[in-house]
């Protein structure tokens, strides 16, 4: 990481977290995003209330008010726009959106593509568990076609899995990545990259659902660091996504970006803007 | 004898020019000292086919229809059968028309019109570079006494830069116009325009809710076109960026209400365009703005409907979507502009009731107010600024969702220091917790609506106007209004006493100042334009309506004309 | 004395079990010829924290809760307080606790129960594989006069294939229950069932709505997950495929409701069950619905709004949405189950109409309906089978849009050969083709609204029952009807004549029938769950109420007691 | 083309048109767009009472009622959710979806790419045409982000193209096409191959709008057949992508599949499903 730690840094760890008691599962792995968002924040010594944190509907979605940080806790799949207008018009504020597979991918599908494409400067952590904890068990975008453990699905959702970072890369996304909510250190060194990555980031985080998907136990064995160093090559992210087994880690793409930002500057007075209707 | 106000139609297809002629009538009369206003009617062609320009000038302020017009002026007669209707004519109208197109069509013959054939076609033809829109405006300036200086200052503007030729050719075609005019007999000039005029103002009420959005502090929309809100939008684009702003487009309606959210949620007053469709795509979202309390405006431009419907014709059916189309118990405030102008200070004064209330705000402009070019007197002043309430210190005991009396509670904005809190969707205590318990939800809810209903909207509520004291009462909304002030007149002129109560103010029902001036009416006469008569019965729900009752309503999309109204006052 | 009817509480947090003792008393009562209602409530935690099983038994059908709870079981006191208010006490209540969980919540004092301590965890702890909701089953049952061997029955098939010693272990613990009931005086029995009883069933509000859509005709379902609607769908996503149907989850509401109308349009009855925020994605859509005239269900089941709202608790207040929400004169069909079997009738009844109308049809069932279990009479067989309207011959006259007498016209189906059409969110002409003109699109709005409006709802518009020509009448729709049935027999049974209307047709307002049912009424006391009054509202808007009107409504989460409505009554 | 045309074909292509005249500018590029869909199904032979065509809002969804076949107009963006369900539930149906890029890629864009996921048996036309035409000229997902044309952006949209066939491919399509109007013989080519693909087939046909883009014009001179043969090899369909000039046209990409239809046959009577109730 290189951010150098102050040599007594102002914001700790606990500056960041609320005294409100999260309503996850014991050994949900959102416990450790929340942390590693922490972490992340300490590591860069932003001031809780210069960050805001914006989160949809889901059990994931539940985290900014576990935060010291201005949250906003929207509707379902709607906080890449929330958060794209709140960054837009407060160009001065660290933004992070979060929120679940099927927040972000599901109903949320159509603003993270463009969300990819605008590259406004924030940060998406999506905490993906293939599935809908918050309603109980249903597939969700990156459910395996056969998966059979919803009544909404018996013989299985039928449907490919949805590839994040293929389609984070294809809608142009300029920063990817891919944790383990199993390796918090380093879901909080992507983030921190992503915070400091002008533009879109993008970080997957695999986040294990005990509760409805009790085998994503077995996660913490096949997570393996695939992507070493990020690429600036696009044709070379699209290669790694080839091999990927959807199960590598690292940051995968750091394109280079300027970040979406109109240029805001007054230089009239509101009610002078009338005159060009006169006659 | 002279006329104080005159409906003039051009129609015609595809090259024909009449948008471009009506445009440059209704300014060239403006400079001449007039007032108008200036519709536009197109055909299904994408590009092309059939349109008319649809003007009125007046010596007095006209910001509505007449009910028929005057002189027609038809270039030929494309699909003319199609859109006849909105084209009714005056008794003693004159139809001016080129021979070589053939006969006047049947569906004119019931009005019995005068009409008079100027083979404009040839008379362009003879003109190097001649266009027969300017032989038409030749002809009508010089039938309505408008001095043919102020068309040619109008044209040498426009056609700067295009060479001597141009403007050669254009004075020809108008003189050419004026020769024709004068065979043409029976048609009364307008009245010598009032001398001591102020400055005035050209523009649509689109261009001026985007200018009242802004007055009232707004810096931040995002939006998706859609007809006819997008030109609220392309006025903002450009002018956005003059005052610190930015306008964003987004992919959807879903994004575009949220973006608002978030932008608001960062302090920056918002608003967002729309229309119909698009507003029904926003109502969930609406939703978490009432629940996490946070201010917006959406112009929503309205057309025909249910569904697509008619995307370029008016009607005043969203009303209903407007009030009640948020799920579960949703308070929020709904208001109208009274008439182009009013475009203006109905929209800045919306954000400044989201911003005081910590509510969204729905404006119910329409096609025939956005889209219609008026020329008005300069706006007065407007006091209605958008101002937040914001805590005065930010302490660990700081509760975004305070039960305070009025309902309104300090609203902190990230970047403060102190504090925080997060905006919340779901029930929640005063800190903005999410709670199930029954005592939060109630206490929520009452203060929610409390801050709405109990808010002392003051005199711009609603425009009065008439006989304080008639028994009459004609109660409009929006862009019924002006034809109903209209009808109000001529029946006054007649010996009636009537008055007019035009609500700007629809929801929350303003119960109390409703009665206070409905009282002693013994007829109210509701009117607007659409097929279920949506505000008469909003306001049948909310309180008794004094007296008896007129529900006059009827869908677009033809625009409300003072005459049908008439006809319903005199039979009272 | 024994009881005809009487209410327990099951309460613990985490792995004590309380659900499935819940389920299993309401079989075994089932089983020995008893009705009954269970219902369930949940803290905030996703898994383990608090929850309570709600049941009601009766000796007669019970299908709403009553005023408070007779017994209460608490294996712990988890966030007792959080949820208290939801477990009010009947005077003479009996709570029963263990006594190391600490003394009793303070919250409890006011009502003054009668306390006994029965160690619960120890009389577990000392059985072999012992499970204190066990011990508390047996001890219900004791107390109750529930047969033992009921519970026994339902307990080993339950614990089939789990090995002798759970099935023994569950029995130790019943004993130990029963063991400990007969220490405990003052809790009477409940009466003995009726014998000469039929066949009974043990459904949810959320599975007879599934059910009823497939006997009206359903074949597809498109949707997405929501609660408290995602059971209606897991309902369906077996047992559409049985009877050649299908479900088919999709990325949003949006896609979910533009499905249905893909498959409607083919000619396969559709439905969606959604709550307020998927609804509110889905009014756009449903605009096109009432346009294209493309029948299809929306089952909303609703919860505590606005926003997010309260997703697990119940309410009534998507009324406003599903009647207005919809932009532009949106005429359609809204309509709302009565009871828990009525999801039953009511589906099956709105797929009817929805086919038999072209239209959109919102049934309003509610979390208390859809997620309560209950057993009932087996429900008589419904008549309504939905049957559209086909051409006879289809050839180049065809119109689509056909302006027929009663508004409905025949449906050409994809695959039917001689014409075709395409389905139109324009506005067009009988043709379907798109038009902007006056005539067809006035012609338009009042043939869709001349159809629902002029339609022969026939007798299930409403149910009504009590004293026919009573001057005081209880209004209610939906989830209020059986608070409010309650409520009225208890006035009845002190002598004072009462009269319920409990409307199943909510809109078109059935505005002639109301009336005459509403004849001779003094008092008319509207009745329903939400903070706005949205029903007497909306019936204020279309007719005059007689007498004089009561709004009786507050909001969830607490369900509306019988209680409430015998004092309100009381005071008339 | 590999369906030989019966000899005294049945159907000819004013089988298929109707007598209502398109709104579309002379010149418009969705003309060719409609009559190569005609060809198609002419040489399909196609009876036109058995095709159904789906349409969102936008000049180009206007096209259903030009045609003989059983139309719907629908909403704006949901074209391809209203064909789904119209498919699922009659499979004995030939579903073409057709619009816009507005109405496909921006406000339908989630609709798009779970659609390429979900794989139904149907046939998706683009007209593309990188605006939109219908509300008189502003930016879409696929307009160049310096595109100066409209009062909306006036400095561009300054967003990133969307990049259709990559966006395809990333979601799972298993069949992809790239034509353009001004060549209605391989524009009709690929729909009758797209129809025959079992899945879900994406025609992405460049069809100019003379009226807000007439710099278009130029198209006929960009585009290449850059897709001689169409590949089943996803790496090697995203390597093609990866050097496409966005004017590449011919059938990419045709995936191996099983389109996506839910088993439904009857084996139960509806009424015979309350026993389940029966205590
Ligand atoms: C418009 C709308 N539709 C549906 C829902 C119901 N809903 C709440 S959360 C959720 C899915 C949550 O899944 P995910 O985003 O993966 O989050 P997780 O709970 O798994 O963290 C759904 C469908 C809703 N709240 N709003
Ligand atoms: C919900 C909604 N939002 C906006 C519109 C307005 N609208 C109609 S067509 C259109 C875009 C059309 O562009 P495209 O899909 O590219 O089609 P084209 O006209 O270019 O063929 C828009 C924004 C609408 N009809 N509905
Ligand atoms: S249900 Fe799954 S995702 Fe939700 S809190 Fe529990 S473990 Fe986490
Ligand atoms: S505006 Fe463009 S897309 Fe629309 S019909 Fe005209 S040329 Fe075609
Ligand atoms: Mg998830
Ligand atoms: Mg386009």
């Amino acid at each position: 990481m290189d951010v150098p730690l102050e040599e007594t840094p102002v914001y700790k760890v606990k500056s960041y977290k609320s005294d409100l008691k999260p309503i996850w599962c014991p050994g949900c792995g959102d416990f450790s995003v929340l942390s590693a968002i922490m972490r992340a924040l300490t590591e860069l010594q932003l001031p809780p209330h210069q960050v805001s944190l914006v989160s949809g509907i889901g059990c994931s979605s539940r985290l900014p008010a576990y935060s010291t940080l201005y949250g906003f806790h929207s509707v379902h799949g709607r906080a890449l726009p929330v958060a794209s207008g709140l960054k837009l018009s407060r160009p001065d504020l660290t933004v992070l959106a979060v929120g679940g597979d099927g927040d972000g991918f599901s109903i949320g599908g159509n603003h993270f593509i463009h969300a990819c494409r605008r590259n406004v400067d924030m940060t998406y952590i999506v905490m993906d568990n293939s599935v809908y904890g918050m309603t109980k068990g249903q597939a969700s975008p990156t459910t395996d076609p056969e998966w059979p453990g919803s009544k909404l699905t018996p013989d299985g959702p039928g449907v490919a899995a949805f590839k994040p970072l293929e389609m984070a890369l294809s809608a142009g996304a300029t920063f990817i990545a891919r944790a383990f909510s199993g390796d918090p250190l380093e879901v909080a060194r992507q983030i921190c990259e992503g915070i400091q990555h002008p533009g879109f980031s993008f970080v997957h985080v695999l986040s294990p659902c005990v509760t409805y998907r009790p085998e994503q136990k077995t996660w913490r064995e096949r997570v393996h660091e695939g992507f070493p160093e990020p690429t600036d090559d696009r044709r070379e992210a699209f290669l790694r996504l080839l091999d990927d087994d959807a199960f590598s880690t690292g940051i995968l793409y750091k394109g280079r970006t300027g970040a979406f930002q109109p240029h805001a500057e007054a230089t009239t007075r509101a009610v002078a803007l009338g005159d060009q209707f006169v006659i | 004898m002279a006329h104080t106000s005159v409906s003039i139609a051009l129609t015609g297809s595809g090259g024909a020019g009449v948008m471009t002629a009506g445009q440059s009538l209704l300014d060239a009369a403006a400079k001449a000292g007039f007032y108008g206003l200036m519709g536009r009617t197109l055909g299904p062609q994408i590009r092309g086919g059939e349109s008319a320009a649809l003007l009125r000038l007046g010596t007095h302020p006209v910001q509505g229809t007449d009910d028929g017009y005057d002189i027609i002026v038809a270039f030929d007669w494309g699909n003319f059968a199609r859109f006849h209707d909105e084209m009714p004519l005056n008794p003693g109208s004159v139809v001016i028309a080129d021979p070589h197109n053939g006969a006047v069509p049947d569906v004119l013959a019931p009005s019995n019109p005068h009409v008079v054939m100027v083979p404009f076609h040839d008379l362009a033809k003879g003109i190097q570079g001649g266009r027969v829109n300017m032989v038409g405006l030749g002809l009508i300036a010089a039938l309505i006494g408008l001095d043919q200086a102020f068309l040619i200052e109008r044209l040498s503007r426009q056609l700067a830069g295009k060479g001597a030729e141009a403007l050669a050719a254009s004075k020809a075609g108008l003189e050419a116009g004026a020769g024709a005019a004068a065979a043409i007999t029976g048609v009364a000039p307008l009245s010598a325009p009032d001398p001591a005029r102020g400055e005035r103002w050209s523009l649509t009420g689109n261009e001026a809710a985007g200018l009242g959005a802004i007055q009232g502090g707004v810096r931040f929309c995002a939006a998706y076109p859609i007809t006819p809100a997008t030109d609220v939008l392309e006025w903002l684009a450009p002018n956005l960026p003059k005052v610190g702003g930015m306008l964003v487009q987004c992919e959807d309606e879903l994004a575009s209400i949220n973006m608002l959210l978030g932008a608001s949620f960062g302090g920056t007053p918002s608003v967002t365009a729309t229309s119909g469709p698009g507003l029904a795509l926003m109502t969930e979202s609406l939703g978490l703005a009432v629940a996490s309390e946070t201010p917006l405006v959406v112009v929503n431009v309205q057309r025909g409907g249910p569904s697509t419907g008619i995307p370029t014709k008016s009607e005043q059916s969203d009303l209903n979507i407007a009030v009640h189309g948020l799920h579960g118990d949703a308070p929020h405030v709904v208001t109208a502009p009274l008439s182009i102008g009013d475009c203006l200070f109905t929209t800045q004064w919306s954000v400044y009731l989201a911003e005081s209330l910590q509510t969204p705000v729905i404006v119910l402009s329409d096609q025939v107010l956005g889209q219609s070019r008026a020329i008005i007197d300069r706006p007065a002043d407007i006091a209605f600024i958008g101002r937040r309430r914001v805590p005065e210190t930010l302490d660990a005991s700081y509760r975004r969702y305070e039960l305070t009396a009025d309902g309104i509670s300090p609203m902190a904005l990230p970047g403060m220091e102190g504090a925080s809190y997060t905006a919340e969707g779901l029930e929640h205590n005063p800190f903005g917790h999410p709670s199930t318990q029954t005592n939060f939800h109630e206490e929520q809810l009452a203060k929610r609506r409390r801050k709405v209903e109990g808010f002392d909207y003051g005199d711009p509520w609603a425009m009065t106007a008439g006989d304080p004291d008639a028994d009459i009462v004609v109660l409009t909304w929006g862009s019924s209004t002006e034809p109903a002030r209209e009808a109000m007149e001529r029946v006054r002129a007649e010996g009636r006493r009537v008055r007019l109560v035009a609500a700007r103010l629809i929801a929350p029902v303003p119960v109390d100042r409703l009665t206070a001036a409905l009282e002693g009416a013994r007829h109210v006469v509701v009117v607007e334009q659409n097929h279920s008569g949506q505000y008469c019965n909003l306001l049948r729900a909310h309180m008794d309506l004094p007296g008896t009752v007129h529900p006059l309503h009827r869908p677009g999309p033809l625009p409300l004309r003072p005459g049908e109204i008439v006809d319903h006052l005199r039979g009272l």
